[in-house]
């Protein structure tokens, strides 16, 4: 007989614990597939940040910039649908630029911070400003619309079966993530640099060019982002993708990550951002005040995230316990 | 000799994610002798003591203190009874100077506040009590590994306590401060301390002990008197098969045959740490390279790997430049076993299946992009294998395992692959003897299968044991090398201590 | 528990003040080298980015004039920072977005004392200065409620989406809409949630919404842009049209979706002509002799709201949309 | 002692060169309006808060933790006092000290989430981050039709806190105060070595006998209690409060300390480097409010002297570590055998 594997499982139990307490609070409207879909698509956008950045949390870094990021480069793809027109070419010729703009800004973060060994909360937290003073200039602190072409706008809103496209988006991404940090040497070396990056150095691991790659990673998906952003509010502003950081940061926590680096995956990722997206969701059916939202959401996620520390110390305890009787019973007996 | 207990630790119970560490331990230890706690690596030793000094909790049993039964909770409790303990993962705390290391929770006060003038004297007359190489106002991290030891001596010696426990105190340590420890432990049995002493070198067990515990896979395996201390049965007992005695007070060296493999010329560093540094490997050759502790050894074969850059010299291998750093030397068939293995030498929260294929992702077959699971468990179970890795499960975290065997993941991801010059810093520090020998008995195998071995050791016993040729480093520099003579222990410690040379303190 | 009555507030001369009461001196503002600040509550909002415009609209004929704009970052302490400095610098004027009154209103008090006239916009300190230009909230709110029971039949659920709470603007605005709404005894509020005034947060909590209340009839948003989120949101959800969506501000995203009949209605107020109302009043003050000592209450300049519905979008000129 | 003393002092000195380079540099485009009396002391004034949070901060982060709650908790306490002042007659001094028992509690709060429930720093305190800011609106003076309220606090006792003596304000005298002490504690209490112990390695110090949980409880309370003496000054000179009061205060002390050369990763850094981190940003802010420019240069600018500073003082440092690693070695040789 396979035992189960509680320390694994104890995601699943808060998970799908938390699906039945909704379920039986506010059966008609939170068990719909309507809804399921409304739950993905507000955290699809954190979901595709998480995907990405995950990397650099994997490496022992941070980015605090993607959210500002996100709105640099929604301002970008929408700049040049404004300006250009609305036709798809624009479409296509600003999501490009936009992802030049992730991924560049990335980069950038990545070759600072390995370069002049700086810690990547100071590169990143003032990155952060750079990015919204450059979206303040190009836009001139107004709103950009790109209410057309329908190119642009589905990217946000367009359904496949029944679910919206950043839902799919997101599982793109996310696979594209655990195959490379699961099964390929990539992903391999970033475990090992953030779980002891001396000792990968001298295992042959270009520890530099994995960390900018990461952070280029993390760009990208902050573009992605972005662009879905502008997309679903078919706008683009300076305060853009504002506050994201911290959500994706939330969202990676509670999922497993560990922000000293080597620790973490992206199933749990996901988890993590679906969570989040629970709570919103139930504390939005069930109509708490806005202004007690956060005390809900705090004692959640730390009730969550001590549940599934103390599991790990719990099970490992008992089963030591149930070990030491049983040998205990054969000395005796 | 007082037979009275000081000591006494019943039906010890422990085991980690439902595997059992210790089975029924009993352990006790008598006012003023000093107890040799013995076994293979992963016997228990360690849990052991850590379960004594309460930083792991007991499954089952009961712990005595002068006879009365006691609950330790946490190493401040230990303290309180006047136990204290030099621990073999070493806890100093790196961004702390050496006096504050040593006199850490008992700083010296003035007036409320850490009176450090006086720390510092305190810690100084210590060091110059016992000569240990060291300034109370180093910061730790600057520190080699041999210092770090010293100062976890120290601090575990600064306790004034009843009962002092030594984790493998000497596995970093060259001979003339483990000398200088083993005068201490002399002296404080005379005051009537009591001393537990753990370590896998054999010959200071048998000189220092009064009584043996053997742990054989978390069971007790046989408790001797001084009198009963048979080294052939020792080694029995610990490893359960039989070992041939070498004897190792001399060797005779070989000279010089075979083609050059790794030739290094003038190496210099840039914080003059090692000065003009030139010597020769040959194909199938082990060369040893001798030195006291902070002659410089570990940054010359750091800058030959390319961890470190040198400032300037060359390296040169099978006559080809090399501009070193990592990747390039794995690839060019180069591997590396650090000193400081819990830094640099394994990740710890991998698995033994990880950390092999780390270096090896060039051997390890792709579908694609991915890697081929299944291969890299392959290669993980050869290591193991080769070098008998315990537990032989290749998905647990290397950071949970006992020392030695982290030792051996470290060592056993360069036996999956075809090499052409293996460099090991300190390679059985902290090594049972079996395990020695199986080590030993490798770098033999490999030396005959052609490939170039340095070995940097402070045992002494180890650098005659393996090596071919000999050379022997001071303050930075080659003082001297042997080849093609018969060399003993003491010829080399006077080359290490310069008094071969005529050159005086 | 009864309220303090005994203890006397004082704003007067405390903290911040220094102790030196400089007397007014009179500038010619059309001829002398004058500088004004603008010191907004957050400039990357587009109202607040229209004020300034219209500010420097208003003063672009003359070149003796500089603007400066200072961003409040949304925070009343970011503010109190950024006025001290403006006082320190010897501003002429000050045109100033609270982001609290009362918060701001011992750096107003100081400011005037300084001799530099403070004229706020839309959020009244809590201190006599020189004058306040406000677009109305309370009364707009009230608008928008009757507005939305007549186009509801005057029953059925509505439900409103806010913004940040504790800000005393949008507090206002939705305390005249609660009061209006209690009049029409068929109407229930039945949920309000916030959406921080974003729009991509709206649209998730008007997904909730009409998860939760299939037969919602009217959301009022405290602002156009989560107006225009929630009317995003129904147009997903296949009911473009079907629910009476209001914002307010009446920015030009919010007039076009009232065009193309997203959204039913919205308070428009002309920021531009705000701020340079409130840029005219400063060049005034800084030429005019009396100070705030004369005043017994700040006087008020109101900028009437405009209720705009399908039927009179189109009389909003484009040169007015903001 | 002296290699390091020299080490760190010339780190040190690094550091206040550059900020007195950028002293310089406003004072070069800004002239009188950054350069006089009256700037400098508001430029401190501006910074003492930050300062003072600081202190708490940069233990937490000493000890490998971090403190997000701080904007948050600043408004709890700030709350609690002024419902005391509204409804209650109780002394100004009691009402200070209710407030600074609400930040303790607050402190202690956090303290065994992170340390006794396990419960990574980040997002421990994201999580009370919102739990005080909601325990914050629910306590929040309200109108009869429930809108939240600014509260005002203009009793002069209280609000003499924000003014000054001369061009020096209380709430810097205070910041010196909490900078001193919290310096001395630092290096000279066996707390302080413990809180470098525990970040360097928890593993280690629980093998030196630390109490590990306990240390990391005690550093997150003082947190509590840095808050609320920040809480008193920052009320006190906007003589109210609000509900919203020190919404993304958070990152300010945390910026400070890592500009003033804390690590995140624990085991350095000390209390001068944040003293000099806040007034550095401090000086930033009030600089560039100076320079007549568009907010959103500002913003760039900001952000591009930050990294230029930090990579001037890394190339520098880089320098002085090999130039005392040399010495270092030379200096060995003699000890070695
Ligand atoms: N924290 C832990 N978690 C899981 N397993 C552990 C842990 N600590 C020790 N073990 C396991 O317990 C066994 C005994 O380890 P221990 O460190 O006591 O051995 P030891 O006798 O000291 O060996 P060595 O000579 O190598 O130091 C080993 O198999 C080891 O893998
Ligand atoms: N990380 C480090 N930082 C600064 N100095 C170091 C460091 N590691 C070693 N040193 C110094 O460099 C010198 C040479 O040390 P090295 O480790 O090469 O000596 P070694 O002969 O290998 O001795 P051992 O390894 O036994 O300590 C010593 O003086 C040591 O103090
Ligand atoms: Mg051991
Ligand atoms: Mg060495």
């Amino acid at each position: 007989m396979k035992k189960i594997d509680w320390e694994k499982m104890s995601k699943p139990i808060i998970l799908v614990g938390a699906i039945i307490i909704l379920s039986v609070l506010r059966p008609q409207s939170f068990l719909t597939a309507n809804n399921f879909a409304n739950v993905l698509w507000s955290v699809s956008v954190i979901g595709i940040m998480t995907c990405g950045t995950v990397f650099v949390f994997l490496a022992g870094g941070i980015d605090l910039s993607i959210g500002t990021l996100a709105g640099l480069s929604a301002i970008t793809v929408v700049e040049i649908i404004d300006k250009m027109g609305a036709t798809n070419a624009s479409v296509i010729i600003g999501i490009i630029a936009a992802l030049c703009v992730g991924a560049f800004a990335g980069m950038v973060h990545g070759l600072i911070i390995t370069r002049f060994n700086i810690p990547a909360f100071l590169v990143t937290f003032a990155a952060q400003s750079v990015y919204l003073g450059l979206s303040m200039v190009i836009t001139n602190n107004r709103i950009v619309s790109a209410r057309e072409p329908a190119l642009f706008t589905s990217i946000g809103s367009m359904k496949i079966l029944g679910f919206p496209l950043p839902i799919y988006l997101m599982i793109i991404i996310a696979l594209i993530s655990w195959f490379s940090l699961s099964r390929t040497t990539f992903g391999r070396d970033i475990y090992a640099v953030g779980g002891n990056p001396e000792a990968s150095e001298i295992s042959g691991v270009h520890v530099s060019k994995d960390i900018v790659l990461c952070y280029v990673f993390s760009g990208l998906t902050a573009a992605i982002g972005g662009i879905v952003l502008a997309s679903m509010t078919q706008q683009g502003m300076a305060s853009t993708g504002s506050g994201y950081e911290t959500q994706v940061i939330t969202a990676a926590v509670i999922g497993g990550v560990s922000l000293l680096g080597g620790v973490g995956t992206v199933p749990g990722c996901i988890y993590g951002v679906v969570i989040m997206g629970l709570i919103n969701n139930g504390l939005n059916l069930m109509s708490v005040p806005s202004t007690q939202s956060g005390l809900v959401q705090g004692v959640v996620i730390i009730i969550a995230v001590a549940f599934d520390a103390l599991q790990h110390q719990d099970q490992s305890r008992k089963k030591v316990k149930r070990i030491s009787e049983q040998i205990k019973g054969t000395a005796s007996s | 000799m007082s037979k009275e207990l000081l000591l006494e630790a019943n039906h010890i119970y422990k085991s980690f994610s439902g595997i059992p560490v210790l089975h029924d331990v009993h352990f006790d230890v008598r006012r003023g002798e000093v107890h040799a706690l013995m076994g293979e690596n992963g016997a228990g030793k360690s849990t052991l003591i850590k379960i004594i000094t309460g930083i792991y909790t007991k499954d089952a049993g009961q712990i005595s203190w002068e006879g009365k039964p006691v609950e330790i909770n946490s190493y401040q409790d230990c303290l309180n009874l006047g136990i204290s303990c030099i621990y073999q993962e070493l806890s100093v705390i790196p961004p702390l100077t050496v006096a504050q290391n040593v006199y850490l929770r008992k700083e010296p006060l003035r007036a409320g506040l850490i009176d450090y003038n006086k720390m510092n004297s305190m810690t100084q007359q210590l060091i110059d009590l016992y000569d240990f190489p060291l300034k109370p106002t180093t910061l730790v991290e600057d520190l080699g590994m041999g210092q770090r030891q010293l100062v976890e001596i120290l601090k575990g010696l600064s306790n004034d306590s009843k009962l002092l426990i030594m984790d493998e105190p000497t596995s970093s340590l060259s001979g003339k401060e483990a000398e200088s420890l083993f005068g201490i432990i002399c002296k404080l049995r005379d005051q009537g301390v009591s001393i537990i002493y753990i370590s896998h070198r054999l010959e200071e067990v048998y000189r220092l002990s009064d009584r043996l515990t053997i742990l054989r896979d978390g069971k007790n395996a046989a408790v001797l008197e001084k009198d009963e201390i048979i080294p052939k049965m020792v080694i029995e007992t610990m490893i359960g098969k039989e070992m041939e005695e070498v004897d190792d007070s001399s060797k005779e060296l070989r000279s010089d045959e075979g083609p050059v493999c790794l030739e290094v010329k003038s190496l210099t560093d840039s914080a003059n740490r090692f000065r003009n540094i030139s010597f020769q490997v040959r194909h199938g050759e082990i060369l040893g390279i001798g030195g006291l502790i902070g002659a410089g050894r570990t940054e010359i074969v750091r800058a030959i790997y390319g961890v470190d850059k040198a400032a300037s010299g060359e390296v040169l291998l099978d006559d080809e430049r090399l501009d070193p750093n990592p990747a390039l030397s794995i690839s060019k068939g180069i591997g590396f076993v650090p000193e400081d293995r819990r830094k640099q030498g394994f990740i710890p929260l991998l698995s033994t299946v990880k950390n092999v294929a780390l270096t090896n992702y060039d051997i390890i077959k792709r579908t694609g992009m991915a890697i081929d699971e299944n291969d890299e468990l392959e290669l993980s179970k050869k290591a193991i294998e080769a070098i008998d890795i315990r537990p032989a499960d290749p998905q647990k975290e290397v950071g949970t395992m006992s020392g030695g065997n982290q030792q051996k993941v470290v060592l056993g991801k360069w036996l999956v692959r075809g090499l052409k010059l293996l460099i090991v810093d300190e390679p059985t520090a902290g090594i049972d003897v079996g395990a020695k020998a199986e080590i030993y008995s490798i770098l033999d195998q490999l030396a005959s299968d052609g490939v170039a071995v340095i070995v940097v050791s402070s045992d002494l016993q180890e650098l005659l044991r393996v090596s071919h040729r000999i050379i022997v480093m001071r303050k930075g520099g080659i003082v001297r090398e042997f080849k093609d003579e018969t060399v003993t222990q003491a010829k080399i410690l006077a080359a290490m201590q310069g008094v071969e040379e005529g050159e005086k303190r | 528990s009864g309220e303090r009555t005994e203890r006397t507030d004082s704003t007067a001369n405390t903290g911040d003040t220094p102790t030196t009461t400089s007397s007014k001196i009179k500038k010619n503002p059309y001829t002398e080298d004058i500088k004004i600040a603008y010191v907004a509550h957050d400039l990357s909002t587009p109202n607040n980015q229209a004020w300034l415009e219209g500010i420097e609209r208003e003063c672009a004929s003359w070149s003796n004039i500089v603007i400066q704009s200072f961003n409040g970052e949304s925070s009343a302490e970011t503010q109190t920072q950024v006025m001290a400095d403006v006082i320190n610098q010897e501003y002429d004027a000050i045109l100033l977005q609270c982001s609290d009154g009362t918060a701001l209103a011992p750096s107003v008090q100081q400011a005037e004392e300084a001799g530099i006239p403070v004229i706020t916009i839309n959020l009244d300190a809590a201190t006599v200065h020189s004058a306040l230009v406000m677009a109305v909230d309370y009364d707009a709110g009230r608008m928008a409620a009757d507005k939305i029971a007549d186009q509801i039949g005057k029953e059925g659920k509505v439900a409103i989406i806010q913004g940040v709470p504790g800000l005393t603007r949008t507090d206002n605005l939705e305390r005249g809409f609660r009061e209006t709404i209690a009049n029409y005894p068929g109407i229930e509020i039945v949920d309000a949630q916030s959406a921080a005034f974003e729009k991509e947060q709206a649209i998730t909590v008007m997904n909730s919404f009409l998860q939760n209340y299939p037969d919602l009839k009217a959301v009022f948003a405290i602002n156009d842009a989560m107006a225009e989120g929630a009317a995003l949101a129904a147009q997903s959800a296949d009911k473009k049209g079907q629910i009476v969506i209001w914002g307010a501000d009446g920015e030009k995203d919010a007039l076009a979706m009232i065009e193309s009949g997203d959204m039913a209605g919205t308070i428009y107020t002309n920021s531009w002509d705000e701020g340079s109302t409130a840029a005219k009043i400063a060049l005034l003050m800084i030429g005019s002799e009396y100070s705030y000592t004369v005043l017994s209450e700040t006087p008020q300049v109101i900028m009437e709201p405009i209720v705009v519905t399908a039927d009179n979008v189109g009389s909003i000129p484009e040169e007015d949309r903001w | 002692m002296k290699r390091h003393i020299k080490q760190s002092t010339m780190r040190r000195l690094i550091s206040l060169a550059m900020l007195l380079a950028l002293i310089a540099l406003f004072g070069v485009l800004g002239g009188m309006s950054f350069l006089s009396t009256g700037n400098f002391s508001e430029i401190f004034r501006n910074a003492s808060v930050v300062a003072i949070v600081g202190v708490g901060v940069t233990y937490v982060i000493i000890t490998s933790g971090i403190d997000l709650s701080t904007g948050s908790m600043m408004a709890l306490v700030a709350m609690t006092m002024a419902n005391i002042y509204a409804y209650t007659l109780l002394p100004i001094w009691s009402m200070i000290l209710i407030g600074i028992a609400v930040g303790l509690v607050a402190g202690l709060v956090n303290g065994i989430i992170v340390a006794k429930l396990n419960v990574p720093e980040f997002i421990g305190t994201l999580a009370t981050l919102g739990i005080f800011r909601a325990l914050t609106y629910l306590i929040a003076i309200t109108d009869a039709n429930g809108v939240i309220q600014s509260q005002p606090l203009t009793v002069p006792e209280y609000t003499v806190l924000g003014g000054s003596i001369g061009a020096v304000f209380y709430v810097t005298v205070a910041m010196a105060i909490f900078v001193i002490a919290g310096e001395v504690v630092l290096k000279y209490t066996r707390f302080g070595t413990n809180l470098y112990a525990v970040g360097a390695n928890k593993k280690s110090a629980t093998l030196s006998g630390i109490d590990v949980p306990r240390t990391r409880m005690i550093a997150y309370v003082i947190v509590g209690f840095c808050v609320a003496v920040g809480s008193v000054f920052t009320t006190a000179r906007l003589q109210s409060t609000t509900a919203l009061l020190g919404s993304g205060f958070e990152f300010n002390p945390i910026a400070a300390a890592v500009i003033g050369g804390v690590s995140l990763a624990g085991g350095s850094g000390d209390i001068i480097g944040t003293l000099i981190g806040s007034v550095f940003m401090a000086t930033l802010e009030n600089g560039l409010l100076k320079l007549h420019m568009n907010t959103a240069f500002q913003y760039i600018i900001k952000g591009i002297v930050i990294v230029a500073v930090v990579i001037f003082d890394s190339l520098y440092r880089k320098r002085m570590d090999r130039i005392a690693k040399e010495h270092g070695a030379q200096a060995e040789e003699g000890v070695g055998a």
